[in-house]
């Protein structure tokens, strides 16, 4: 099977992540949706580690896989105390600074 | 190699600083400071001028150094004739200047804010930093050196105006720091859009010389490599540049449609200040037409001459059309201003010697003649407490003095002649109307509007019977005296022997035409000469 | 199905026996100003961990301050071994370049940073808690806003210490960030150094709604970009099949030994072109580029004031470094597809900073955008593309990070009974009541408004020069126009502060310790140095401007 | 001896600087200091007449260079002065009337608290228009110019308390600036056709320019002549100059200053003789002047004012024989200086009338004067009678010499502006009679002293009087009288001399040349009709004024009548034509200057403000649509990318 449809379907996560980020309200789905697209990458770096015939990129979906989590954890910390202080997980709630 | 020049625009920077540092306290010690500072400033000038040789190189008491090697910028100073006479004005203006502004930061002093708070020093050290800026650029031969000079010295003069500006300005207190900010604000604007246009266009010359003869920014260099070919300053992009160098200028000087900024900047700071924006700073941007238009672009300048004299020529009559529509002493002398500016623009681009050497002489007229009408303008406001016309009326009867003194000097303002400014005046028309007959008579139109504005000025608040609020009005002090006669007698004497003057300014001038590769046109017919009067 | 065999033959030779992979060869020394800060950081966690509270503050600035102080000694030992010019080279297997800009940078991210650090440890300005003096960050960060325990944390005196070593880990990161010679040191670096900082967004001992938001907002923007960012450099990869700089650049002009894979890969420009866009959009974002600056204002009010001057020096630096290694060492080959987009960028930085910024009525906001204005003027010599580009950035990045801590700092001094007074009018008449500082601000602004014998000036000339000299005087018109709507902003201040009457009951200027008025004094005096005489520092960058690949 | 021309103006130079910088402690004795220096440099004016005379016709002339002035290259300008025959007779004439209008001031001026700077201020004129008429180049002569510009301006508006007076001054010197752009343009025109300005150049090459320039020049030269003489179309300001104390109408706007135009002209002989169509400008403009004043004359009732308007006509003779070129030149100036004699007479008449009559000025509230002040009367009668050009008085010799050569201009012309001449000599007689009859004729119509602030144009109390008490007429004091004597003198013999075989054309003929013009009448018949209209305007005069009692308000009269009480409606249209219209234009140019020029700026600004505001909306604070924002911006990135790719 081509590897390239591998590509494909990374685009597609990539971009229904991205979509899910603009349109979805709770900060922890928006988060998620983050969360999805750097699979998505992930998925793009095997695909292409396969294509080439080398292992970078697989490696480098390890780190990716690091680096999500460490923002997690940094993500999810903010997110909850935000959520504690104001009683809501909203995005459109936390718009005290503007113009 | 000598340092004159250098020491003479170092001393007033010391000066500030040293005024700066006077102890809160001792107000009157920080005047006399800077008094004597500009004192001796005055004498360095003296020295300059002294050692200066007409007969001499071109530029002259040369100093040079490198300063920012990455960007090709060297400290390099010199005068020619032109440089050295403005160098001497404002060295002489400036201790006037100080003496008719004694009392100006009085008002501003507050105990309450502590002793941080010291406006009388703050006030005189930033006269004698703006003295060192101007100095240093007429002494500027680097195009770098002076656009930084150029530029810098727009904060000092924005702090003048806004911080230290005429308090009687509108009705209430509110009003009149509403005003003085406006002001200030329009000035640095202005100046700041006309200086960073000229930083586009310096970045330009660099670039081209960088082509050419790698960058430099140095006249000397730039010059020498025109003469021996090297450089070729004439085509599209040097148009380019050369309209960023006038912009500049031309906001500065300032030349009419960039004016509107001189009749706040001027109404709105107190008469000295004013003396020193329109005497001093602004003689910076008509200086520069001279030395940086001239030299750097003499074909730019030929091919935009035409478009520039007709905006002198509006400038005249314009400013003083609207001189007569003023209602307020110091804009009017603001419009009279722009009208002489006018002049000196004129003069520079009919490019014959006529005309340059008397746009030279005008800056320094000028300055002269503003500076006696404006600091007596000053005497008569702060006495009244108003500078609307209409709130004066029969001084003359009360203040004879203040009355005889304002006459003279709005006299040399309508420039008559036996006073200096009739014959830079008369040069200036000669030298346009021998190349340009239309512009020289529709500009000689000019000196009928001038008598208009300076006699009803004169008529309205001096003469007629004596208004109940000018009743107890005090003639001329001793201090206000000694700052006023040196400027008539100056004035009277130069009226009738300008040619001191004059022999210093014409080589220079001369040279820059020849740059310019322009030669006065020959008389019509050949005179017959029989005997003595006029060569 | 051939590139399908080959991985397999891989996986089977690397389970046969006799064979080693080869341990990766590390130039410690090379990398110890880096190696230096994060021992440091981590040396500050485990303080925090075992020390008794009264003395953690003590220890971390020690630590904080000794590790930023080794690292700049480290850097300079490295220059003056030659590191910077000759000897440049890959170090860690060529995941990290130490050439001149990495050190020149590297060293002013330090510096820089060892500066913001004294800002962090102010403890004058906040009103003492029962007779602890406290900092700028928030007693306790998981304590509700305005609910009890906040209060009993308070009142015990609490401090959050674990700045100083967040601060380290983001220096560190930062400092790897401009040297990184792979996309993938490129990804971790950024992630290493964006984490502590939206920590840090989030610790604001006052305001701490707004702090609490500026974090999130600062978070989720910034995770959506180095997702952007993630997929480009994956493209990247798929485009040129390796992720160091030096590798992609040489598949791009075509010099690369080419297996039929690679081959049918790197004949697809639409990888390299969208991948490369992906990153660049991944780095413009970090610099506060527009289209992708919404983040700055919010962030940079939200945020307590020295994360902000932290954020606003130190990351700019950080960013435009690794964004010059990106285009100059990597993508040197797509100059004709980047150069107008970047042009593009560039005006429409430099004219919405500088227009949006003449309305706002809030300092932290109005610098935010300033900042952005600037970014735009640095993107103009970016775009140059020439060695005099590069040097010109990196004097601009310097001369401004120091004016930028500066300001800031200033900003913390100014306070009323709600902290910092931040909103503009309440600066009205500062001249007055306290001359020096308003003074002092007075010279950031005109630094900031490119006055001469400002080093504002003699960064902004060094830029459009470069501009200009790299053929780009559009830019360099628009750079000056918008500067000329950039003046009208920085006077108004001048105006506020100057030329108004101060209000009866107007903020008051807190006398800050030691440390804050280094940090001050330390902005005017390079202010002034690199605006009378830049030449030095000049020189510096220009020796150090070329990129070793 | 050349010398002394610098001393000539130098001392009443150094008079004006002593007198107005001088301090209180000058008061005393300032006037006579004045006084004396004036005589002095009469006194040299008289040694340089007798060296002059002492020379033969063509070596009369002497110069001096005392340095240099401007000099620019090919522009030269020295301060060198020029002493020949023409500036010898003005320099007699202004020191000579100039002295005695000194002495005249002193009792005149006796009540003045001000009366040091009064006599500065003389001293000033004097010098001004010494140095006017002995510069030999044009730009001096331009300082001089317009120093008795200047000079006149202050004396003017001498009393500067009184609105009228202040008014006065600033028209007198506005409307000679509008001449100076005249000659300030001739000069220019000079230097670039000649490359000089100093005359003997100029006048010795003049037929080597073309007939167009030098036609220009004249006409410029005209232009300045007309500000400086009160000719038509610039005369309106010499009637309000009436406002300045009567000695100095009766030295600036009768004797002397007013005629530097006629000195212009005759001195720029040898252009005008070569522009025929510049010289028929000047005779229209004499011309039409003589009738205009004279006119104005007849209708004045303000003595002064009258006098005035006469002063006028006289000098439209003048310019008249002047435009008639060589026929005319010795003449017009052998008028000027006779003139000079009689006018002066006459003003000084005036004054002392006025004196004793509690200044009133208003001629219908004299009468029958010639008893209460016979020294008075006689001077005046004189005067009078040389000014009507009664036969063996000065005038008549002078004023029938210019009618002779108007005739002689020859065809249409030369009879018409002959007819003009005569018709003028008969207004001449009808209004100078007519202020004889009303002033010391007839019976008393004298009126209680109105009090001084409402006093029409009343000079405030040169003797102190009550207000609302009768006037009660006194002859003057010496120092008043005697000047009017030595000028009655004057006034009846002069002429005679002067044409005692030709001794004044025989003078004069050297500098301004002279040639008899074929007159299509003779000379008997020209002084025949001269005579007859004479007699006619003044026995018409006394059929009007004489024989009947005078009303002492004035009759509405005829339109005409009405017309010459406002000086025939000239300030009327000036006003109409400049002061309204430019008052417009300023004020329109004040609100363009305010919204147009500096609105424009503004306007930016705001525009700018306004996109700022509007920019700031999308800063909405919401993080989606921040996200948006980067997502579009990525997307247009990366499209742009493409599209780079595609074009290149």
């Amino acid at each position: 099977m081509n590897p390239v449809n591998y590509l494909y379907l990374s685009a597609l996560l990539f971009t229904i992540g991205a979509a899910g980020v603009l349109l979805r309200r709770n900060a922890i789905i928006v988060f998620m949706c983050v969360e999805l697209m750097l699979n998505a990458c992930n998925l793009a770096f095997v695909t292409f580690s396969r294509i080439h015939g080398n292992l970078d990129g697989q490696i480098i979906a390890f780190f990716t896989m690091v680096v999500a989590a460490a923002e997690v954890v940094v993500g999810l910390a903010i997110i909850v105390t935000i959520f504690r202080s104001r009683h809501s997980a909203s995005v459109d709630d936390a718009n005290l600074m503007k113009l | 190699m000598s340092f004159l020049l250098t020491a003479t625009a170092v001393v007033p920077a010391v000066g500030a600083i040293a005024t700066a540092a006077v102890p809160a306290a001792k107000k009157s010690a920080a005047k006399w400071t800077a008094l004597l500072f500009s004192a001796a400033t005055l004498v360095l000038a003296a020295v300059v001028l002294g050692r200066f040789d007409t007969g001499g190189p071109r530029y002259q008491l040369t100093e040079s150094h490198s300063w920012i090697k990455a960007f090709g910028v060297r400290y390099e100073v010199g005068v020619d004739g032109i440089g050295v006479t403005l160098i001497a004005l404002t060295a002489l203006l400036i201790p006037f200047v100080i003496g008719a502004a004694w009392h100006d930061a009085d008002a501003l002093e507050d105990t309450r804010l502590g002793r941080r708070w010291r406006p009388t020093q703050g006030f005189f050290a930033l006269i004698l930093l703006v003295e060192a800026m101007v100095i240093i650029s007429f002494a500027a031969t680097d195009v770098f050196l002076f656009y930084i000079f150029f530029e810098a010295m727009l904060i000092p003069m924005y702090f003048l105006i806004g911080g230290f500006g005429d308090r009687s300005g509108g009705n209430t207190e509110q009003e009149a720091a509403k005003q003085r900010s406006y002001a200030a604000v329009k000035f640095l604007l202005y100046n700041l859009l006309g200086g960073l246009v000229m930083l586009a266009a310096v970045i330009g010359l660099y670039a081209v010389t960088a082509d050419q003869i790698g960058g430099t920014f140095s006249l000397q260099e730039i010059l020498s490599a025109r003469q021996a070919g090297k450089l070729d300053l004439s085509g599209a992009g040097e148009k380019a540049i050369f309209l960023g160098f006038f912009f500049a200028f031309a906001v500065k000087a300032p030349l009419w449609p960039l004016h509107t900024w001189l009749p706040n900047a001027m109404g709105e700071s107190t008469a000295p200040v004013a003396v020193l924006i329109t005497a001093v700073v602004d003689k910076v941007g008509t200086f520069a037409m001279l030395r940086w238009c001239l030299q750097l672009f003499p074909e730019a300048s030929k091919w935009a001459a035409p478009v520039v004299l007709v905006l002198a020529v509006i400038s005249i009559i314009y400013g003083a059309l609207l001189a007569v529509g003023q209602k307020d002493i110091k804009r009017l002398v603001a419009y009279a201003s722009i009208s002489h500016f006018g002049f000196i623009i004129l003069g520079i681009f009919a490019m014959t010697s006529q005309g340059q050497s008397g746009a030279t002489l005008y800056m320094v007229n000028h300055g002269i003649s503003t500076a006696a009408l404006m600091l007596v303008a000053g005497f008569l406001i702060s006495r009244r407490g108003s500078r609307l016309i209409a709130d004066f009326g029969g001084v003359q009867k009360v203040a004879p003095m203040l009355a005889g003194t304002f006459l003279i000097g709005g006299l040399a303002t309508l420039s008559l002649p036996g006073l200096a400014p009739f014959v830079s005046e008369f040069l200036v028309l000669v030298g346009t109307f021998s190349r340009y007959p239309a512009l020289g008579i529709v500009a000689t139109v000019g000196i009928v509007l001038a008598a208009l504005y300076v006699l009803v000025l004169y008529q309205r608040t001096m003469t007629g019977p004596v208004k109940a609020e000018v009743e107890g009005m005090h003639d001329l002090k001793v201090r206000e005296l000694a700052v006023v006669a040196p400027l008539i007698a100056l004035l009277l004497f130069l009226g009738f022997y300008p040619k001191p003057v004059i022999d210093v300014i014409n080589p220079a001038v001369n040279q820059t035409l020849s740059d310019v590769h322009k030669k006065d046109p020959k008389p019509a017919v050949e005179a017959v000469h029989t005997k003595g009067g006029a060569r | 199905m051939t590139a399908s065999a080959t991985v397999h033959s891989l996986w089977t030779t690397a389970a046969g026996d006799g064979f080693k992979i080869p341990a990766p060869h590390i130039e410690y020394a090379q990398l110890s100003p880096v190696l230096i800060v994060f021992g440091a950081a981590v040396l500050g966690v485990l303080a925090d961990a075992f020390l008794p509270r009264r003395s953690r503050y003590g220890a971390q600035l020690l630590i904080s301050v000794a590790g930023l102080v080794g690292a700049f000694g480290a850097v300079l030992v490295l220059a003056s071994n030659g590191y910077a010019t000759d000897k440049a080279h890959l170090a860690a297997m060529g995941a990290v370049a130490v050439d001149g800009p990495a050190l020149f940078l590297q060293g002013t991210i330090v510096l820089v940073s060892l500066v913001a650090v004294f800002t962090f440890a102010e403890r004058r300005l906040e009103p003492k808690t029962d007779g602890a003096r406290t900092d700028a960050f928030t007693a306790q960060g998981s304590a509700v806003p305005g609910s009890e325990q906040e209060k009993a944390a308070t009142k015990a005196g609490f401090t959050t210490t674990e700045v100083f070593p967040l601060t380290l880990f983001a220096v560190g990161g930062m400092m790897i960030f401009p040297a990184a010679a792979d996309l993938l040191t490129l990804f971790v670096a950024l992630e290493v150094f964006s984490l502590p900082l939206y920590l840090l967004c989030a610790l604001a001992r006052r305001r701490r709604m707004l702090s609490q938001e500026a974090a999130v907002k600062y978070f989720l923007l910034g995770a959506f970009s180095s997702a952007f960012l993630l997929f480009g450099i994956a493209l990247l990869y798929g485009y040129a099949g390796t992720v160091s700089f030096g590798g992609i650049a040489d598949v791009v002009s075509g010099t690369a030994p080419m297996t039929p894979a690679l081959a049918e890969t790197a004949g697809n420009d639409a990888l390299l072109l969208i991948g490369g866009a992906m990153v660049l959009m991944g780095l413009l974002f970090k610099v506060g580029a527009v289209p992708f600056h919404a983040w700055t204002p919010d962030v940079y009010q939200g945020a307590p004031t020295p994360v902000t001057g932290f954020m606003a020096a130190a990351t700019k630096v950080a960013a435009f470094g690794a964004l010059l290694r990106l285009l100059y060492v990597a993508l040197p080959g797509l100059r004709w597809d980047w150069r107008p987009v970047l042009w593009g960028v560039a005006i429409l930085t430099m004219v919405v900073g500088a227009i949006v910024a003449v309305t706002q009525t809030d300092v932290k906001r109005l610098l935010a955008y300033s900042s952005i204005a600037h970014a735009g003027f640095i993107l103009a010599g970016v775009v140059a593309t020439t060695p005099d580009g590069i040097s010109s950035v990196m004097f601009y990045l310097a001369a401004y990070s120091f004016v930028t801590l500066g300001a800031f700092a200033v900003v913390t001094l100014v306070r009323d009974a709600g902290g910092e007074a931040t909103h503009l009018s309440r600066w009205a008449g500062l001249g007055r009541r306290s001359p020096l500082v308003a003074a002092v601000f007075a010279v950031f602004l005109l630094a900031f408004a490119g006055i001469p014998l400002t080093s504002g000036f003699a960064g902004k000339f060094a830029v459009f020069k470069a501009a200009a000299d790299g053929g780009a005087t559009p830019l360099v018109i628009v750079g000056v126009l918008s500067s000329a709507v950039a003046a009208f902003f920085y006077i108004r201040v001048i105006v506020l502060m100057f030329f108004s009457d101060p209000s009866p009951e107007g903020p008051t200027v807190a006398v800050p310790s030691p440390l804050t008025t280094t940090a001050i004094a330390f902005g005017v005096v390079t202010t002034v140095v690199l605006g009378i005489l830049p030449q030095y520092f000049l020189d510096l960058a220009d020796k150090a401007s070329v990129f070793v690949r | 001896m050349e010398n002394l021309i610098g001393a000539l103006v130098a001392a009443p130079l150094l008079g004006a600087a002593v007198l107005l910088l001088g301090g209180k402690a000058l008061d005393r004795i300032g006037h006579w200091l004045g006084t004396l220096l004036a005589g002095t440099s009469f006194v040299i004016g008289l040694i340089l007449f007798a060296d002059m005379l002492g020379r033969s016709g063509e070596h009369r002339a002497i110069s001096t260079t005392l340095y240099s002035w401007v000099p620019v290259n090919s522009f030269q300008a020295d301060v060198s002065f020029q002493l020949d025959q023409l500036s010898m007779t003005f320099v007699l004439l202004i020191t000579g009337v100039g002295t005695l209008i000194h002495l005249y001031s002193v009792g005149y001026m006796e009540h003045d608290e001000r009366r040091r700077r009064f006599f500065g201020y003389l001293n000033l004129f004097l010098a001004a228009m010494l140095l006017l008429v002995v510069a030999d180049n044009y730009l001096l002569l331009y300082v001089g110019w317009e120093g008795v510009g200047l000079a006149s301006y202050l004396l003017i508006g001498f009393w500067q308390h009184k609105p009228s007076a202040a008014t006065a001054a600033k028209k007198a010197f506005i409307v000679n600036r509008v001449g100076d752009v005249g000659l300030s343009i001739a000069i220019m025109l000079m230097f670039t056709t000649f490359g000089t300005f100093a005359f003997t150049p100029v006048l010795a090459s003049a037929d080597k320019a073309s007939e167009g320039t030098l036609t220009g020049i004249g006409l410029m030269l005209l232009l300045a002549a007309c500000g400086k003489s009160a000719q038509v179309p610039l005369q309106s300001w010499l009637g309000d100059a009436m406002e300045g104390p009567t000695p100095v109408s009766a030295l600036i706007h009768a004797a002397t200053m007013v005629t530097a135009g006629v000195y212009l002209i005759t001195r720029s002989g040898p252009i005008f003789n070569l522009a025929p169509d510049a010289q028929t400008a000047v005779v229209v403009v004499g011309t039409v002047t003589l009738l205009f004043g004279a006119i104005v004359g007849c209708a004045k009732d303000d003595i002064k004012k009258a006098l005035a308007g006469s002063t006028m006509s006289q000098i439209g003779y003048m310019v008249l024989a002047a435009g008639l070129g060589p026929i005319g030149y010795v003449f017009a100036i052998m008028h000027l200086v006779t003139h000079g004699f009689f006018k002066a007479g006459l003003f000084l008449g005036a004054g002392s009338v006025m004196h004793g009559m509690n200044d009133e000025v208003d001629m219908r509230k004299y009468g029958a004067l010639r008893k209460y002040m016979p020294i008075t009367f006689v001077t005046f009668g004189l005067g009078y009678l040389a000014i009507i050009g009664f036969p063996g008085l000065s005038g008549y010799f002078s004023k029938d010499k210019i009618i002779e050569a108007a005739f002689a201009k020859g065809g249409t012309e030369g009879w018409i502006i002959g007819s003009c001449a005569l018709l003028g000599a008969a207004i001449t007689a009808f209004y100078m009679t007519r202020v004889m009859l009303m002033t010391f004729f007839g019976e008393k119509r004298w009126q209680p002293a109105p009090d001084a602030d409402a006093a029409p144009s009343a000079e405030p109390a040169a003797e102190g009087h009550a207000a609302g008490e009768m006037p009660h007429p006194h002859e003057s004091p010496w120092s008043m009288t005697v000047p009017m004597i030595v000028l009655a003198f004057g006034s009846v013999f002069a002429g005679f001399l002067f044409n005692l075989n030709d001794s004044f054309l025989k003078w004069l003929e050297p500098v301004t040349g002279h040639k008899e013009g074929d007159s299509p009448l003779s000379a008997t018949t020209v002084t025949a009709t001269t005579v007859t209209v004479m007699v006619i305007g003044v026995a018409v005069a006394w059929l009007v004024y004489g024989r009947k009692p005078v009303p002492v308000v004035a009759p509405k009269g005829s339109l005409l009548t009405r017309a010459a009480r406002r000086d025939l409606l000239q300030d009327d249209f000036n006003h109409v034509a400049f002061v309204q219209t430019g008052s417009y234009l300023t004020r329109g140019l004040v609100y363009l200057d305010l919204k147009g020029v500096d609105g424009l700026v503004n306007g930016t600004a705001a525009t700018v403000g306004g996109l700022s505001s509007r920019m700031r909306r999308l800063q909405n604070g919401y993080v989606r649509s921040y996200a948006v924002s980067m997502f579009g911006g990525a997307a247009v990135l990366v499209a742009a990318t493409l599209l780079m790719r595609a074009v290149a």
